[in-house]
């Protein structure tokens, strides 16, 4: 392992890695635009240039790679490289390509979404100059659309080329390029093909300035404003790792989250723009019951008595009398207890179903990013906690017995074919926990208020076995209250439990002691990142547990 | 986004067996981009959108990057040209030797600023960057081929002889 | 008596009342003009000319403001403490005299409300009656500011009673009379004859004492804004909070008007045979007599809006170990001085 | 020292020399014989770094080197291409020799190719030099016929194809790595070294890139020996040079003269002498991208890469530019500066930004709307370009680009502005407005 | 080190009083001649002096564009969180792309601290001297975007900006 010093601190680093990952990863740094660690090197920014001991020139640390040399021509006897990172001459060039970038730059970070995340900003801030020498005009050109999500601003624009080398190298769709040369250049787009492939989200994420502009979140608020969460996301079962955005409980937008073992640092333009649904959804924040056609809204106290009188109508030995059905939507915590509700206290009287999965295609990028063809996000935690899960429940179930029919409710979008409609339409009552007037709840009894998607709180398993955290990324409203709660009622008046989990943990505690694959689950173990199932009982708390952040 | 002219809407290469032979003389298909431009280019006097896209699907890459290669070169033109191009040097030894005059003698003639086509559509005219005959200076070219050591007189012979 | 006396007398009483109360609403007008004044503001100029009428404003703001009777006090006594601190007020200056006599159809009506022999002792008993008023507001509240203010101004008037006390002595000393009429008429002739040339360390203490039992500054411990926010009429309201101002009001009146009697030689105007002037010596004297009292209540104001508040340590030290001493002192030395001269 | 006998344009005066006939009439295609008779190629490198040839492109790295770094154990096939993107202002060459020598390069190209085990090579001709391109491709044409190219070359078992690839107008692509973009079909956008194209070049397998120049010296190399090509020239450079003369002289052309022969012989007999007899100014060692040299610097100046090194300019591609007392130099510095600024690729940003800049800053100086401090700003920015001409003074504070463009725009414009600096004060201080 | 700070020792006629007492009496006498300071407020205005931060307003362009574009930077910079900006593209064709759809201050909270015109990059809003906007209620002291612009109609012919609005 080569030994190197980075100002005055010696590093030992990994053959072949850059100068720049040195020191990032040392926390020392080194400005830097055109470098993105998952696309190709171009060294074209000039930001990162450092001095190196023994070369007659500044070099770009972005690609310069660290080798072993032989002992006798080690630097100072025990070096492999030295690098210096602050010196006058380094100081001097960040100023002077800085200056170089803000030639043509319009200073307008009044109006422009970056800033406050703004690269530009920062390193000019940290090492520009502050007054501008240019007395020419500066360059103008009008915004225009890459693609119906993606608008560029080319006058922010620093020609970093991370966006074309992101759909050459990660999404492989190559609608950007650069058009014309020197001073004239700029990014663009061929025509009629646009940029709208289901990756293109990710070159707002990317762009270190404020040139690619999402029309999504263009103009609607300010980075400062925004509280940011990590969580994942659940529009598929890959679980890519996202940082969602929020003001008030109002999520404005969501970005990827640096995860290796899943999404990379990239995530889909369906999970991207998905909130909208979740946003737009009509809500449901207090327990409704039927009356006359429609809903009314009803106490907690009042919906429970509801179904434990119903419940009471079910007789002892008769098979099939309760019908739960579970959905691949819900965390592992919920669907735990939603398997113990209905095996241990509804025990022979109960059947357990599910609506048909969704799937699409799946998408696979050559860069090794994917979608996944599951669409709902945690079929296999369905599929371990549920463990007496009917597939054929259409056919097993003679309705006119059923007496209770508690159905979690699956995503917003979900729609239900004529078979599931009536059979849902013929239950005598039906239950449905949802958070949103879907298909399914407006054939309900009774709804019960449960979180959406951003709401919710537990771990996902992926379809990779992976197991993550979903963290609520806005607060529960109004009269909602979190799955595993609600269930955890619904034993406790049906089943005269005495169950008082004060949060999702403890829930998550006795389901490690159940099941004993998840053993031993904890936030602190899993962490940010995730762990495999597999992982959990042999890993320790420090593996599982540093946050990763995005790059940039 | 950029116009591309405004030419036809498909494009077909006349040789087809020059194609092929352009292709086959690379290892990988890419390489023959511009030699298959400069093509495309013989025959229409001017790199159309259709045609592009034509090359693109020849090289087996998006149109995208074909038009990023052809906005990079000064000698590809996705605007209609002159039949007869001027292309007058204007860098360093022409410079000294008079390419100045010549450009101001050839706008008046045919009141076109460099870089227009007149409107009968025979000549354009454009100023370059040096086109390595500086012992001739100055120089133009008109389409394919040089015309060294030039005055305002013998360029309107040339003229002529169109 | 006969009944013309008693008509007489009852006039004499109604018009005493009137200036008394004209005076006090003109007391709250000259307060707030001339603390403005000290202040270089302008103070109430509103309403009427000048502002003269904003007494009335203020007077007729308290009659209409709503009257609240917190519902723990104890309730006869909440109500009857005002009265009690007012009525000692206004009754001490029956025996004031305010001018010589006046001749009218014949009678000889002497322009003091009842001339009585006892007439120093009756102030000393009057003065020592209000503090009850104070003192009831005060534990009657059933509240923490006014009970300490009630304390603390029981304690205050205690302490000062007696150093005033000793001053009147050192004059009654000096006149052999108790009686005010004869007090005055001793002091008549020149200027010096004025018992505060005579008396001068008398006449401090009992200036000092004199501010002290009207509660003003520097000694309105009892009322302390600061600190027991209005002290012990901090429950009262609208009217029964305008009384205690008026009793303030009228016992600075009387007592300047019994600085005036006690040491300025009352309506004496020096050099000037009064009685011999007949009515018009009268009306003279009587001029005097509300000049110099005004004077009284101006330094009063002056006073107030000039010196800061004593601490209660500091206000006791004077008090007892200052002020008293002195007043004995004094009376020995007068005494002293007259058993040798006489 | 003998008179020097030109070597590479002996016989181009001849009306057949772009012939194959004409060619080995004066002995063309000699060296290959002999070449694949006697020698493997290794000793071809160890020739041909014993002649101490340097690159005739402009940076003068020896060629024998050059080809040495092509790794032994690469599994990839190696490429040689041949640089005839002669875009220099002040250098015509490559055009001259592309025009009457074409198969000189060629047997050079061979050569090269047996040496580095190349099957495929490749000539990267500018676009523009089409009658050339027509002239090569004839020749190309001839050399298969005749069994120098193709398949199982003079029996010798070696296999060549050589393909003509035009460029199309971009000086950039003259630089090895942008000349490798542009040949993949890319735009010319320089890559970033390391890896160097001897490990990672043409669709990332080993290539070579070699001036056409440099080329046509291997078939005389190999003819007549190392130390004969040695001793030609001076100590610190061996072997014929074809020297541009262009701009304000008499006899403007291509010479053929030893490396090192003096500036003022070249000027002076060669050029004879400037056009109307008028004082010499200025002149451009080596094409627009060297320093300028004043007139009282060339006294005594030989022209080789490391005399012209000290005397902080360059030899680079020998192209002389004359400049007599005429010449307005503010007017000559806008020109060259707008050159570079439309030549520059707008890769990396100093050289993108940075050129625009100093178009305007110059062409308000030329306009009369300048001031003394856009001349400090001028060396300030070509510093920030290129860095400054001098490598030890600059401290490390060169190579602010991918390519050497950058230095090739500062350092002629920093010159000009540091040796004719009363000139551009003239213009600031007098407002000289010349529209 | 202690430093020894010698007491002042009163005198004998300090120690009376009785002078002091005399000499303040003395000093707020001559203040009751002293020049008054009362402003008749209804009939005479005050005139508050330069830099007086009153009631703020938002400046337009002569052609009626608004001058923010809402870069919440006087927000960000409000130690009493008073200010309130829902951001939109902005309808216009020239000018700045983006512009406030909803501007709120909520005078109430305001501090009147003038760091939000310190903070504008646009000059877009500025604390005139108007001090007298008293209200009956709560929701008439919130201010919005209407209310500014109006004020910047009354106060038109002023600048209050320190720097020369040069724009």
């Amino acid at each position: 392992m080569p030994l190197i010093k980075i100002d005055d601190r010696e590093i030992e680093v990994e053959k072949g890695i850059t100068v720049l990952q040195a020191a990032t990863a040392e926390g020392i740094e080194i400005p830097y635009y055109c470098y993105h660690p998952a696309l190709s090197i171009v060294g074209s920014c000039r930001m990162c240039l450092v001095e190196i001991e023994g070369m007659p020139k500044l070099q770009v640390s972005c690609n310069t790679s660290i080798g072993e040399l032989p002992p006798e021509r080690k630097k100072d006897g025990k070096y492999d490289m030295i690098v210096r990172t602050q010196t006058e001459i380094v100081k001097r060039e960040r100023e002077n390509v800085l200056e170089f970038l803000l030639l043509n730059h319009p200073l307008d970070c009044p109006v422009c979404d970056q800033a406050g995340e703004c690269f530009l900003q920062d390193y000019s801030y940290k090492y520009g100059r502050a007054h501008s020498r240019f007395l020419e005009e500066k360059r103008v050109r009008k915004n225009e659309y890459l693609g119906s999500n993606v608008i560029i601003n080319h006058n922010r624009c620093i020609m970093c080329t991370r966006c074309v080398r992101f759909t050459r190298e990660i999404s492989g769709t190559n609608e950007l390029f650069v058009q014309a040369r020197g001073d004239n250049s700029k990014i663009s787009i061929f025509e009629d093909k646009s940029l709208d492939n289901l990756l293109a989200g990710n070159v707002i994420d990317i762009c270190p300035v404020g040139a690619l502009l999402s029309t999504d979140y263009i103009h609607k608020n300010r980075f400062w404003n925004l509280e940011e969460k990590k969580s994942i996301c659940t529009d598929c079962s890959v679980g890519c790792n996202i940082l969602v955005y929020s003001q008030n409980n109002r999520i404005f937008r969501i970005n990827a989250r640096e995860n290796h073992s899943v999404n990379g640092y990239f995530i889909c333009d369906i999970g991207r723009y998905g909130f909208h649904r979740y946003e737009d959804a009509e809500k449901v924040t207090s327990p409704l019951i039927r009356s006359d056609g429609g809903f009314k809204p009803i106490s907690w106290e009042g919906a429970l008595k509801e179904i434990y009188e119903q419940f009471s109508r079910s007789k002892d030995g008769e098979k099939h009398q309760i019908v739960g059905i579970a959905s691949p939507f819900h965390t592992n915590e919920s669907l735990f207890m939603f398997g113990r509700l209905m095996d241990n206290i509804f025990k022979d009287k109960s059947i357990i179903g599910k609506l048909p999965f969704i799937e699409d295609y799946e998408i696979h990028f050559d860069s090794g990013f994917r979608i996944s063809k599951d669409r709902s996000p945690n079929r296999q935690g369905l599929l371990d906690f549920c463990l007496n899960l009917e597939d054929e429940i259409l056919q097993k179930v003679k309705t006119g017995k059923v007496r209770l029919c508690y159905a979690l409710d699956d995503g917003v979008d979900r729609k239900l074919d004529e078979e599931w409609e009536s059979f849902f339409k013929s239950q005598r009552f039906l239950v449905v926990q949802t958070y949103a007037m879907t298909p399914l709840a407006k054939l309900a009894h009774l709804i019960l208020p449960g979180p959406s998607p951003m709401e919710r709180e537990g771990t996902m398993t992926n379809d990779q076995g992976r197991i993550q955290w979903l963290k609520p990324s806005v607060s529960l409203t109004n009269k909602t209250r979190p799955d595993w709660e609600i269930i955890m009622e619904f034993m406790n008046t049906v089943g005269k439990r005495e169950l008082k989990y004060s949060s999702v943990n403890e829930v998550n505690l006795e389901m490690g002691e159940r099941f004993p694959s998840y053993r031993g689950m904890t936030f602190f173990k899993i962490g940010y990142q995730g762990l495999p199932k597999k992982n959990i009982a042999t890993s320790r708390p420090s593996e599982g547990g540093q946050a990763g952040n995005t790059v940039t | 986004m950029n116009s591309v002219g405004d030419g036809q809407l498909t494009f077909q290469f006349s040789a087809a067996e020059r194609v092929e032979q352009i292709l086959s003389q690379y290892p990988d298909k890419r390489s023959a981009t511009l030699p298959l431009l400069h093509l495309a280019q013989e025959q229409v006097g001017y790199l159309t959108s259709a045609a592009i896209e034509t090359v693109a699907e020849l090289v087996e890459v998006h149109p995208g990057e074909i038009m990023d290669t052809v906005s990079f070169y000064t000698m590809f033109y996705t605007k209609p040209k002159g039949r007869n191009h001027i292309q007058v040097c204007q860098t360093l030894s022409c410079s000294l030797n008079g390419a100045d005059s010549l450009v101001d003698h050839i706008s008046e003639k045919y009141k076109i600023a460099p870089g227009e086509v007149s409107q009968d559509g025979k000549i354009s005219l454009v100023k370059v960057e040096c086109l390595g005959s500086c012992d001739t200076a100055p120089v133009i070219r008109i389409n394919d081929s040089y015309y060294e050591g030039m005055t305002v007189e013998k360029f309107d012979k040339i003229v002529e002889s169109f | 008596m006969d009944l013309i006396g008693f008509i007489i007398i009852c006039i004499k009483v109604v018009v005493v009342f009137a200036a008394t109360m004209l005076a006090v609403m003109g007391m709250i007008y000259a307060e707030r003009r001339i603390s403005a004044f000290i202040q270089h503001r302008l103070g109430p100029n509103r309403v009427g000319p000048k502002g003269l009428f904003q007494p009335l404003a203020d007077g007729l703001k308290f009659l209409m403001k709503e009257d609240i009777i917190p519902a723990a006090v104890n309730k006869p006594l909440y109500l009857l403490a005002p009265a009690m601190l007012l009525i000692p007020a206004l009754m001490t200056f029956a025996v004031i005299p305010f001018g010589s006599s006046l001749t009218l159809f014949g009678r000889q009506i002497s322009l003091q409300v009842a001339d009585i022999n006892i007439g120093v002792l009756y102030i000393l008993a009057l003065t020592s009656v209000g503090v009850y008023g104070i003192v009831l507001a005060g534990w009657s509240s059933n509240s923490k500011y006014p009970l300490l203010g009630g304390l603390r101004s029981s304690a205050q008037l205690i302490s000062y009673e007696l150093a005033m006390g000793l001053a009147i002595v050192a004059i009654v000393l000096m006149t052999g009379s108790l009686r005010l009429n004869d007090i005055v008429t001793s002091q008549q002739g020149h200027l010096f004859s004025w018992y505060v040339f005579k008396q001068p360390v008398a006449f401090l203490i009992f200036l000092i004492a004199v501010y002290a039992e009207t509660n003003r500054l520097p000694f309105d411990l009892a009322e302390a804004e600061q600190e027991l926010v209005g002290g012990y009429h901090t429950e009262y309201s609208s009217m029964k909070f305008a009384m205690f101002f008026m009793a303030e009001y009228a016992n600075m009146i009387t007592a300047a008007a019994l600085t005036v009697t006690l040491f300025f030689g009352g309506w004496d105007i020096p050099f000037v045979d009064e009685a011999a002037m007949g009515n018009w010596g009268a009306l003279l004297s009587g001029i005097a007599f509300i000049l110099k009292t005004a004077f009284f209540l101006f330094l009063y104001i002056w006073v107030r809006w000039t010196f800061p508040r004593f601490r209660y340590d500091q206000l006791m030290n004077l008090g007892w170990k200052v002020m008293l001493p002195l007043a004995l002192l004094n009376i020995f030395i007068t005494g002293g001085i007259l058993t040798i001269i006489s | 020292m003998a008179v020097f006998k030109p070597i590479l344009t002996r016989y181009i005066h001849r009306k057949d020399s772009h012939t194959l006939s004409g060619y080995k009439n004066v002995g063309g295609y000699k060296a290959l014989e002999k070449m694949f008779k006697t020698m493997a190629p290794d000793e071809v490198i160890e020739e041909v770094k014993a002649s101490n040839l340097r690159g005739r492109g402009g940076a003068g790295f020896p060629t024998g080197v050059k080809w040495g770094f092509i790794p032994k154990d690469s599994q990839k096939p190696t490429y040689l291409i041949c640089n005839a993107d002669e875009g220099e202002p002040g250098t015509f060459k490559d055009r001259l020799l592309l025009s009457k020598a074409p198969h000189m390069m060629l047997e050079g190209m061979i050569i090269s190719s047996f040496a580095i085990d190349c099957h495929l090579a490749f000539i990267y001709i500018r676009g523009e030099f089409y009658q050339e391109y027509k002239v090569l491709e004839k020749a190309v044409e001839e050399a298969y016929a005749a069994n120098f190219l193709g398949k199982d070359i003079l029996g010798s078992g070696f296999d060549l194809d050589v393909v003509i690839h035009r460029g199309a107008g971009a000086y950039i692509c003259g630089e090895e790595m942008g000349l490798i973009e542009s040949l993949e079909g890319k735009r010319g956008w320089p890559r970033i070294k390391p890896p160097f194209p001897a490990v990672e070049g043409y669709l990332m397998c080993p290539t070579i890139v070699n001036n056409v120049e440099t080329l046509a010296c291997l078939p005389h190399i190999l003819n007549r020996g190392a130390d004969w090509f040695k001793s030609i020239g001076s100590e610190k450079g061996s072997g014929p040079k074809l020297y541009c003369i262009s701009g304000r002289v008499n006899n403007p052309g291509v010479y053929e003269e030893p490396l090192g022969i003096l500036l003022t012989d070249l000027i002076f007999k060669r050029g004879r002498g400037l056009i109307d007899g008028r004082e010499l100014k200025a002149v451009f060692p080596g094409g627009s991208s060297s320093a300028i040299l004043r007139a009282d610097e060339i006294d005594g100046l030989q022209m080789d890469f490391d005399s012209l090194s000290a005397a902080k300019t360059m030899l680079g591609s020998a192209g002389v530019i004359v400049m007599d007392e005429t010449v307005d130099m503010v007017s000559v510095c806008l020109n060259i500066a707008r050159f570079y600024e439309h030549e520059s690729c707008g890769q990396c940003t100093p050289c993108r930004e940075g050129t625009t800049w100093l178009v305007k800053i110059l062409n308000r100086i030329y306009q009369g709307k300048g001031s003394l401090n856009d001349i400090d700003m001028i060396f300030e920015i070509t510093d920030n370009i290129g860095g400054l001409i001098d490598p030890e003074a600059s401290g490390g504070s060169f190579g602010k680009t991918i390519c050497p463009f950058g230095e090739a725009v500062a350092w002629p414009i920093r010159s000009f502005v540091e040796k004719f600096e009363e000139e551009f004060i003239a213009y600031v201080e007098k407002g000289v407005d010349v529209s | 080190m202690a430093t020894v700070v010698k007491s002042y020792e009163p005198t004998f006629r300090d120690k009376l009083y009785i002078p002091a007492l005399f000499q303040g009496l003395m000093l707020t006498f001559k203040h009751m001649f002293k020049k008054k300071v009362t402003i008749q407020y209804p009939d005479e205005k005050h005139v508050p002096p330069e830099g007086y931060r009153g009631l703020h307003r938002l400046n337009k362009y002569p052609d009626g564009r608004i001058r923010c574009v809402a870069c919440e930077m006087c927000a960000a910079a409000c130690p009493a969180h008073c200010i309130h900006i829902v951001p939109e593209p902005s309808p216009w064709e020239e000018g700045k792309e983006r512009y406030p759809v909803r501007f709120d201050i909520d005078l109430l909270r305001c501090i009147f601290c003038g760091f939000c015109e310190m903070a504008c990059p646009e000059k877009a809003i500025e604390l005139t001297e108007i001090y007298d906007f008293a209200d009956y209620s709560r929701e008439g002291l919130w201010i919005d975007k209407a209310g500014l612009l109006e004020i910047y109609e009354l106060t038109k012919t002023q600048n209050y900006y320190t720097v020369p609005n040069d724009e």
